[in-house]
């Protein structure tokens, strides 16, 4: 299912090659969005090609987040298989209704299992400065969604084949990509890393570690937009010498812990980072888990990092004040050792 | 009246007399104590549902309903056992006991209890069809009061855009729960529609001929390519607005009661065939009531 | 700023006492919601009287819960004091855009404070056979929201006061109300009972002890409907010779876990109850941090209550199968001892 | 033309040169790198900002803007160093840096990036100066693309239902991003609010003073208890939505450019006079730019 990643692509031009061939292949594949037609092919080019391939299946929609995402859900019931562009993700909160209320309730709200294959595609983060409202990663508030899958690939996976499983597997998938991905060259192993899958789902679980002797010292859990951060400091300290296994589950919600027990129990420091604010975060959920199910084997308390609970400033330095940053991974791990 | 235009009426009569009937014994049923939750009767406004779906074609057309959904489903096709099981949170329900008064859905019918939201859904199912080639027909049912949810002015837009088939069918029957029209909407209620383009007919929602005739027309057209249509159907709902406490002055209600489909649809019919008819439908409906509560006290 | 409970009042009653008082003392304080007009007064009839004494400061409004939520930030932003009412705290999704990218933003996002002083309350929960869209517990969703503070009297709060001290902070306030708390009789220390503020914030957590000698076994941790459960159960175990210490916050988000830790530490084994779906979870951050402020301390590891991830369904059984109820909680309690 | 007339246009040449020239400078500076983010700048659409914002009275009037809001801030009497400064995130700008090209407020001036999700909170406002019987207005500044939004709708009904004192003025520029509006919009766009009993008054955009005296004649009705009033102002978008990639043909654009505000109103005024100020302004905003990058690389 998770064939081998083809050298050198970018994020982006993994996701836009997996849509074309998707849209080649299935007929009943639709792509819906606000200016997403060629030549400008959506805010961020991921639908770049697509509405030339496939005029009629390629629906650039009115400014109606809402709307739209409930059209998408109205065809999933009726056979179809639309994927839904969000410009930014913090316009997902206009589609929250329809998400919560409806597209996830149909699964099974009617005494009988629905298939509803729809795919809730957007851009999350910051660090391009956009300001207050283009920059959060408001995934956190759809987590835990009963009938919701949610969805963030690395670019430590193949994001255009967790796109692929996405449609594929017949239900919501609310599936988040950070935006400074985009641009980025996917990872293999390879220098200091080794990258592998730690699970087989549809939405695995990447392990990549900056050692290739020894144990890890610190178990780094994180998802989605932090490889960015991740790798490059992993990199750093394997010339220190501290031993990293960092784990990036592309499948937030619903999420177990399981595969990631014997490394934490292996190296007994953990660190969750993700770019949300604090609290009520992702990583609540991940140390709880972590810790009912290592209770007192570990080492050191789990270290939770998360963005300040502020608004995100549009000033490079007010972003990177309260965004959390490489530096900020670095001295938590430091602290964990210490 | 000719033959063709009296078999309609006598076969819509039966119908708005099944859904009068399931109606009010739901409500007793409840001041029984033997259904929880909310039920939304559509007493006094039977001759929407039975006209509109009268207008459908079961095995391709679809329902997308709202919180005032039993007489859609029983009026387009669906049975009063499993409906009424349903309601009951019977597992013999049509969805299990798990959906409830405002959550059902069997084969082509859908609904849900928030209001507006079906709009952009239904709308989407419209394009599904089209592109399909199905010939299929979407009817969303809409409050009066549901017409201020933003989503449902978006759903105008996508449905004109896209000349879908979709008919959006207004049920007005003047009040949102407690809320009188005036006290929540500005400007002219039926002319929602008109800056999208999409064609609306306002009619009287009591006169089931003319509900049927006005359906018909709006399906017709919506399947030959006419893109959405729109039916402002004004009513008044003779029901409090689910159980329990009604503000509204009896005799008002008393007023409208006069005018309900059911006595103008009787006007034009044989009083005999109509008691006769009752009684039928009266038997039945207790009967099916009667096994639910056999079949509970059963298994209990 | 908390006065003593008047006797015997419920819960519904107590918030609208307060807001009859409230917008009596204020006239920048408007209420503003679907149906809320005398004689009906409101679907949960919070606002029965309201309009009758303050016709011109209370507003029903159109079906449109962005709208008016909206409408309110900017009544806040100029100067009044709006109270919104959402119907049914399930509608709060179609409000999320303008709680969370209007009304809380405004606080910071333009580089000084305003002051946003909106509260919007809301019923949530379920138990009365309503269904999946008029029966969850959705506040999980704000939880953690950077300006924002959620708050959830229980039973043994009064909730007037809370109310008034939610307009009164000046800032966004969600104000979270379990439908079935309603009609209930506000605790009060009595019988076996024991109830009193742990902390003196605007938002006070409430301790409910059902043993006046001894130390508490288990610390139970739970907000909002929760304690409709949980009194009774308290009463039955304190005859069981179990003893529970049930400590309430209101305030839960943002939280800290400081106030508990003492209890925690005493008793060793914490048990943390909310009816919103498991997963992402309330529950989930207060394990997270409790464990950190406890590390190894605890004799058992954190147990965890919440409804089941599903749809809620209509049927009472089905229902009560769905939702955490008495039994769960009294198996739990008898597991932690085990 | 009479001299009241020419006082009134050299006035609003100015401004919308200033606006012009703070546009221009914010895309050189993007493209510099100075400058990160987004930036939708209003080149072509100077009229509109100029002519309504003159008809507001700053000190009790509020203007509640979108993502293209650098025009409207100027216009209404913002000054052009603290906005510049706050594109550029810089800690002296008018909200210190944070809020950035697409939230800023100052006094009664508003904005935020989310398309639509204003409009309610103007109508808010303008109930509460209503209430406090302030006699303040408030301008709801939209794009055509945004009257997609639900919100938008749910706005103009509680407006007119409360018949409040709010201006919703749209300015129409025929695209949303990329997107031409016949792609987004089905019907009469224009025609959106006529439902709910709104005055609409549709007009050229690009002509400064027509502008101005629909939007006194709108401002006027809404402060005199008319209710809310909607101004649906066609116009066009000279430079590229934000920065960067612009699909449109540069012919079509160039055909645009003559029809725009500052050459139309330059055609009314003495063509040395015009120079003057063109260069005076741009020698003012050159130095502001100058100052700000001055502070920064002393600061460093
Ligand atoms: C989004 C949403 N808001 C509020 C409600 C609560 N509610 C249920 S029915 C109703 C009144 C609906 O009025 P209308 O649309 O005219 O339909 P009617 O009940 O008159 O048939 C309200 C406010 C709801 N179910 N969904
Ligand atoms: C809710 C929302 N959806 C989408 C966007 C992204 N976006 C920013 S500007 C724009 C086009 C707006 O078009 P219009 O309203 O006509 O204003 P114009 O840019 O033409 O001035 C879009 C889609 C947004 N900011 N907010
Ligand atoms: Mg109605
Ligand atoms: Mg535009």
């Amino acid at each position: 299912m998770n064939a081998p990643l083809p050298a050198s692509t970018t994020y982006a031009k993994s996701l836009n090659a997996a849509l074309l061939e998707m849209m080649r292949e299935d007929e009943r594949i639709y792509f819906l969005g606000e200016d997403i037609l060629d030549p400008y092919g959506g805010a961020f080019k991921i639908s770049k090609g697509l509405s030339s391939a496939f005029p009629d299946r390629v629906i650039t929609t009115p400014i109606s987040e809402a709307g739209f995402t409930g059209l998408a859900t109205g065809m999933a019931l009726r056979g179809l298989r639309p994927i839904v562009e969000i410009m930014f993700g913090d316009f997902l909160a206009i589609a929250a209704d329809q998400i919560i209320n409806h597209m996830a309730k149909f699964v099974t709200m009617y005494g009988r299992d629905l298939e509803v294959p729809v795919v809730v595609r957007t851009p999350m983060g910051g660090g391009r400065g956009y300001g207050a409202t283009h920059s959060q990663s408001l995934e956190k508030i759809f987590l835990g969604t009963p009938n919701l899958t949610v969805v963030a690939p690395s670019h430590a996976h193949d994001p255009g084949q967790l796109l692929r499983n996405a449609v594929a597997l017949g239900r919501p998938v609310l599936f988040i990509e950070h935006k400074m991905l985009y641009p980025e060259t996917l990872l293999a192993s390879g220098g200091a890393l080794m990258i592998e899958p730690l699970t087989d789902e549809p939405f695995p679980t990447m392990l990549m570690k900056n050692f290739s002797r020894g144990a890890a010292d610190v178990l780094i859990v994180a998802y989605g937009g932090m490889s960015r951060l991740l790798a490059p400091l992993a990199r750093q300290m394997a010339e220190e010498e501290i031993n990293l296994a960092i784990a990036l589950p592309a499948l937030l919600s619903p999420m177990t812990v399981a595969p990631l027990l014997p490394l934490a129990a292996q190296c007994g420091r953990v660190l969750l980072v993700e770019e949300g604010t604090t609290g009520f975060d992702w990583g609540a959920e991940v140390a709880a888990q972590l810790y009912a199910a290592t209770y007192k084997t570990l080492k050191a308390p789990i270290a939770r990092l998360a963005s300040r609970a502020e608004i995100i400033p549009t000033s490079t330095a007010g972003e990177n004040a309260m965004l959390v940053g490489a530096a900020d991974i670095e001295s938590k791990i430091l602290e964990l050792l210490a | 009246m000719d033959a063709k235009r009296n078999d309609l009426l006598t076969g819509f009569y039966e119908k708005m007399v099944l859904i009068n009937t399931v109606e009010s014994s739901l409500l007793n049923l409840f001041a029984e104590g033997l259904l929880r939750g909310t039920v939304h009767t559509c007493l006094g406004q039977e001759a929407i549902p039975t006209g509109v779906c009268a207008a459908l074609e079961p095995g391709r057309d679809i329902v997308c309903s709202n919180h005032r959904g039993h007489g859609h489903f029983l009026a387009f096709g669906g049975e009063a056992r499993p409906l009424i099981a349903e309601i009951m949170g019977d597992a013999s329900g049509v969805c299990r006991g798990i959906g409830g008064s405002q959550h059902i859905q069997l084969g082509n019918f859908y609904s849900n209890g928030i209001l507006g939201g079906m709009s952009p859904v239904a709308t989407g199912m419209a394009l599904a069809e089209k592109r399909k080639g199905s010939g299929g027909v979407v009817v969303q049912f809409l409050g009066d009061g549901a017409l201020a949810e933003g989503v449902v002015s978006e759903a105008f837009n996508m449905a004109a855009l896209w000349s879908l088939p979709i008919l959006f069918a207004v049920e007005s029957n003047g009040f949102a729960q407690s809320t009188p029209t005036a006290l929540e909407h500005a400007g002219k209620l039926s002319a929602r529609g008109a800056p999208y383009g999409i064609p609306i007919t306002e009619l009287d929602g009591n006169d089931v001929l003319a509900v049927h005739a006005a359906a018909q027309e709006a399906v017709g057209a919506a399947r030959g390519a006419g893109g959405p249509q729109i039916l402002f159907m004004n009513t008044y709902r003779l029901g409090p607005h689910s159980k329990g406490d009604d503000p509204r002055d009896p005799a008002e209600i008393a007023r409208h009661a006069e005018q309900a489909p059911i006595p103008r649809a009787r006007a034009g019919l044989d009083p005999e065939w109509c008691d006769t008819t009752d009684h039928r439908i009266a038997a039945e409906v207790a009967a099916i009531i009667q096994g639910i509560r056999s079949a509970r006290i059963a298994a209990q």
